[in-house]
């Protein structure tokens, strides 16, 4: 069965390599899709304005995960390791690197719509960074940030607020336009409603991330 | 024709994922094999992208002359990245709760154990 | 027409904000329910498309039209059930949240008029079946939603593939563009989503993972998301390119209905048999794909729904799923919806089941198919027949008031629709009720359960390839 | 231009086989990293610089965060153990002797947890093992020890002699001797040293057979037994 199941699927690839058309229609919307919302990023254009219905069901599907792997591993013991090893200049290193990735954090977030980037990317990063200072030095250290700056709270307003905004702009799509095309072409002040929404995506998926991979390191070495 | 190079190649990489979700037996393995396909797909979608040009779509100024790459598989394609990364995260937490209970990765170690319990 | 998304969803974000405070949720839940039902007469009877942002070609497009409406219907009406079994069974804020996102997402599948926009929320739905799948957290509901998963994804991946190409070939995900595209794409398509459809060989992972969810869940997987794929294949079999995909189905339906049935006489299991009865009926559904199958889709998630609610109550109450061991044990007002539910999906006159099986089985194209149908259909009776023959107990009690409004609207359903829809030609269902209630007084003592082989994962992976290739193969043919 | 990207996506296919084919999990997820980044290096190089940096950071740096949390320490192993002199035995730098080189071989391999449970009798032992308290047990076990509930994963070869009217193995033999009394041995039957494994755990017991067909297979356990017997 096994045998026969590897023949199919190469014959599919097969027929799939010989049968499609890759230069058929080519098309160029960019054009388009720059005069209407006015900003550099034409990605970031279609991500977060065209295709923003697409965009919230991601967001879901993201906080759903988070979610859910919380749920599902909570009725698994935890397991933190009390004596864990620390060197102290990795430490210093380390505390760099959150810095780091910080700042990395709000300049992708912030310019989401003039440079390659945007609220997924800053909010992954941000979250990287502070999962590898709480490796290197101490994690229970790192993640005292969540309870003390109250991320959780953040995330829910954060999540509500792109809900809403973005059911505006989908509702409203005129007077969204209008505001695109009163700011200056590629200033950071430009793009309407997008700038706010990508810092919005940001804090939300940060927490996401940060709350996903601490229920799996908290249950390390499981597998 | 750079897109069109990506795109067949990518679609090899579809045909190597997908034929190690059947043969190989560990867990983590087969969700890793699916980690491959969706990886693929998604370089296929920049390969589709790249097909009017390899110009990032960030346009300063003029843009009649340039290629530009279409930004539409791009935008959408982000979205294919998260959804893939969820699914291997579900993934991960399930194996995880299933080793929990019978300490093996092996999948025919796992149903034999699950048929014999329906009995 | 975006409201009918957008409330539920934001009624599963409430949720998700309240998370902690347990018995706020089912109240949420219920006015979101009602209220996105509430919506829903404006939008079915309006028959309006719109594009979203006014982006044209670029932007995602929602419209509703007749085969949407069986399907908006449905949703609304199990997703209510299901919420008023849960209440007082201890679930938190993130089941209602889910069961709400589910729900915004389930009718935003139904409106869409984009490929893409169709893949995230097929997905969403994927990821929350997931999890509510294994929401107990039992190890064998673990290892149900991992084979789902692998396998669903697979299949969801040849469907980007698929809509890549079409992009490809048309330049735009929107859904008209389908019109003229390779047969390849169509059948990457077809391929992708039947994963999810329920049909034999092609989805085996549904055994497994329809009988080991939780009460709440099983409804709506078998009800619900199998449905998906019934609907997109309904929507997409109007456009030219499609056209192979009729004389396939045929083929594929009418072996899954019986193949399905056979494994549903030997199971012994009662939520087994109740899932590879889903894996028949959608042979049924997709024998002649049009809008009579999207009736049949709207009938079958109410009994199926109403049956799987009844026998889920039943087997927790008694703690066993093997439904010989409940003679006896079950009360007079559960055998009672039990016996309604049974006699539905058999197909007994005056019934919704009986309604809409009818008018599949004398639409069929050739009389061979109709015979055929037949004895699919008498073999439903049959294996219906375990149920309507258990003895109930003597007691009369009532089991709690929700779960009581929860089975009448379901039943109340089921019998107004068999009523209004009833024509008189519709008797001769009668004869293959009564002739599989009498093939199962005869042969209910040669019936063991049947070999798991086809849902072990690898043997459903490759059977899987196997039938797509061959549907590839078949779509070359019937298409040049 | 077109070569710089067949080159790459070569390396992209290269290493997909990779993740199937190599031995360890571990290994596995590291290539699955390789994998993502050589992708998004292709997605850079081809004008998607946004898709590239969503690869890297959601694709890779989060995959492989999520993943080597998971895998990082591997499943521990508990091992229950008798003080045997030779066998297994407490010295003051940890535990020595011939089954913990074995069991220590195996642990390098599969990147176990090992935490050793000392018992005081042999019975003790059995019963944890039996009730799944220990994965396994070593400490001279013979074929004998095996009960229903537990598995016995032969080693070496040994004979159980009659001493004093007790039966008792060649190790446990010898040290008597070595302690200057006199025993009479007579000798009763041919055995085989085991290590006794719950039957909870398939895969301890597939990974020390592999374990041991390796160890056999390079000469190295007549080494390892000549310096400890």
């Amino acid at each position: 069965m096994k045998i026969a199941g590897i023949i199919a699927v190469t014959i599919i690839f097969v027929i799939v390599m010989l049968s499609f058309d890759p230069s058929g229609s080519i098309p160029r919307p960019i054009e388009q899709i720059v005069e209407r919302v006015n900003v550099p990023n034409a990605v970031t254009s279609v991500y977060l304005e065209a295709r923003l219905y697409d965009t919230i069901f991601e967001i879901i599907v993201f906080t759903v995960t988070a979610l859910g792997v919380a749920a599902l591993l909570a009725s698994l013991p935890v397991n933190i390791d009390e004596g864990q090893q620390v060197f102290g200049t990795v430490t210093v290193y380390s505390g760099g690197l959150a810095a780091l990735s910080i700042t990395l954090f709000l300049y992708v977030v912030i310019n989401g719509h003039i440079t390659p980037g945007g609220g997924f990317v800053g909010g992954v990063v941000l979250a990287t960074g502070v999962i590898t200072y709480g490796l290197t030095s101490s994690f229970k250290k790192a993640s005292l940030h969540y309870d003390m700056l109250k991320i959780g709270v953040f995330e829910k307003i954060s999540f509500v607020l792109i809900f809403a905004l973005s059911t505006l702009i989908i509702l409203l799509p005129e007077t969204h336009s209008q505001l695109l095309s009163e700011a200056g072409f590629g200033s950071t002040f430009s793009g309407g409603f997008i700038p706010i929404l990508n810092i919005l995506i940001g804090i939300k998926v940060y927490a996401g991330a940060w709350k996903m991979s601490s229920e799996f390191i908290s249950r390390r070495g499981t597998l | 024709m750079t897109g069109t190079i990506v795109i067949y190649f990518s679609i090899l990489g579809m045909l190597v994922g997908t034929i190690g979700m059947i043969l190989s037996k560990d867990l983590i393995k087969k969700i890793l094999s699916l980690g491959i396909v969706e990886t693929s797909i998604n370089l296929m979608y920049t390969g589709i992208s790249a097909r009017s040009g390899i110009i990032p779509p960030i346009v300063s100024g003029d843009f009649s002359s340039a290629f530009y790459a279409d930004p539409i598989p791009q935008a959408v394609i982000i979205t294919g990245i998260v959804i893939s990364f969820a699914l291997l995260c579900l993934s991960l937490v399930f194996a995880i709760i299933i080793y929990n209970r019978y300490h093996t990765m092996n999948v025919e170690t796992i149903e034999m154990i699950f048929e014999r319990e329906k009995q | 027409m975006i409201a009918l998304v957008f409330l539920p969803v934001l009624g599963g974000i409430v949720c998700l904000v309240l998370k902690d405070r347990k018995s706020v949720s089912p109240i949420v839940a219920i006015v979101t329910t009602f209220a996105s039902g509430s919506v829903l007469p404006f939008v079915i009877f309006e028959d309006a498309s719109i594009i979203l942002g006014k982006w044209g070609s670029l932007g995602i497009g929602m419209a509703v039209d007749e085969f949407a409406i069986p399907f908006l219907l449905s949703t609304f009406i199990v997703m209510l059930a299901v919420i008023l079994n849960s209440i007082k069974r201890g679930y938190d804020g993130f089941f209602y949240a889910l069961i709400l996102i589910l729900y915004g997402t389930l009718n935003s599948i139904f409106l869409s008029r984009d490929l893409f926009s169709i893949f995230v929320t097929i997905e969403l739905a994927s990821i929350i079946s997931f999890i509510l799948i294994s929401y107990e957290k039992k190890p064998r509901q673990a290892w149900a939603s991992l084979k789902y998963l692998l396998l669903s994804s697979l299949g969801l991946n040849f469907y980007l593939l698929g809509i890549g190409i079409v992009y490809m070939e048309t330049g735009s995900f929107a859904m008209d563009s389908l019109e003229q595209v390779s047969t390849i794409a169509t059948v990457l398509i077809f391929g992708g989503l039947a994963v999810k459809s329920g049909l034999f060989f092609f989805s085996m992972w549904l055994p497994d993972a329809h009988s080991n969810a939780p009460i709440e869940v099983s409804p709506i997987l078998s009800g619900l998301i199998v449905k998906l794929d019934v609907y997109l294949s309904i929507r997409f079999i109007t456009y030219s390119s499609f056209g192979w995909m009729r004389d396939t189905y045929m083929i594929i339906g009418i072996v899954s209905a019986i193949v399905g049935v056979i494994f549903a006489v030997n199971s012994k299991n009662a939520k087994r048999v109740l899932a590879y009865h889903t894996i028949s009926q959608v042979g049924f559904m997709l024998v002649n794909c049009d809008k009579s199958s999207a009736w049949h889709g709207f009938s079958h998630a109410i009994f199926k729904t109403l049956l799987f609610l009844v026998v889920g109550n039943i087997s927790a109450r008694l703690g066993t799923k093997e439904y010989s061991k409940w003679s006896g044990k079950i009360t007079k007002v559960e055998y009672a919806f039990l016996l309604i539910g049974s006699l539905a999906i058999a197909g007994f006159p005056m019934t919704s089941g009986c309604v809409t099986k009818e008018i599949i089985i004398h639409g069929a194209c050739c009389p061979s198919l109709k015979i055929l149908l037949l004895i699919a259909s008498a073999g439903t009776a049959m294996s219906f027949s375990k149920f309507i023959f258990l003895k109930p107990g003597k007691s009369s009690s009532w089991p709690a008031a929700n779960t009581v409004a929860a089975y009448s609207i379901l039943s109340g359903v089921i019998i107004i629709h068999g009523i209004i829809g009833f024509e008189i030609y519709m008797f001769e269902s009668l004869l293959t009720v009564i002739a599989g209630m009498a093939g199962y007084l005869l042969l209910r003592k040669f019936l063991r359960p049947l070999p798991v082989y086809f849902e072990r994962i690898d043997s459903a992976l490759s059977s899987y390839l196997i039938l797509f290739l061959i549907s590839i193969v078949l779509a070359i043919i019937l298409s040049s | 231009m077109n070569f710089v990207i067949i080159a790459i996506s070569s390396l992209y296919l290269v290493s997909a086989i990779i993740v199937l084919s190599s031995r360890t999990n571990f290994q596995s997820v590291i290539w699955f990293g390789i994998m993502g980044s050589v992708s998004a290096v292709i997605m850079m190089i081809i004008g998607a610089p946004d898709v590239a940096m969503t690869q890297f950071s959601v694709g890779v740096a989060l995959v492989l965060i999520v993943y080597i949390m998971a895998l990082k320490k591997q499943r521990r192993v508990r091992l229950g153990f008798l003080d045997v002199p030779s066998m297994i035995e407490e010295s003051p730098s940890g535990l020595r002797g011939l089954e913990w080189e074995i069991i220590r071989l195996v642990d390098e391999k599969e990147g176990y947890h090992v935490e050793p449970v000392k018992f005081s009798s042999k019975e003790d032992a059995l019963n944890a093992v039996e009730n799944h308290e220990v994965d396994l047990v070593c400490g001279a076990f013979t074929e004998d020890d095996v009960s229903g509930r537990t598995k016995g994963i032969p080693y070496l070869e040994t004979s159980i002699f009659v001493c004093n009217g007790e039966e008792i193995d060649f190790v446990r033999l010898k040290h008597l001797s070595r302690n200057a009394i006199s025993p009479t041995p007579e000798f009763l039957k041919k055995s085989r040293y085991v290590f006794v494994i719950s039957m909870n755990s398939p895969d301890l017991e597939k990974d020390i057979l592999e374990g041991l067909n390796e160890i056999r297979s390079s000469g190295n356990i007549e080494e390892i037994v000549g310096r400890y017997l």
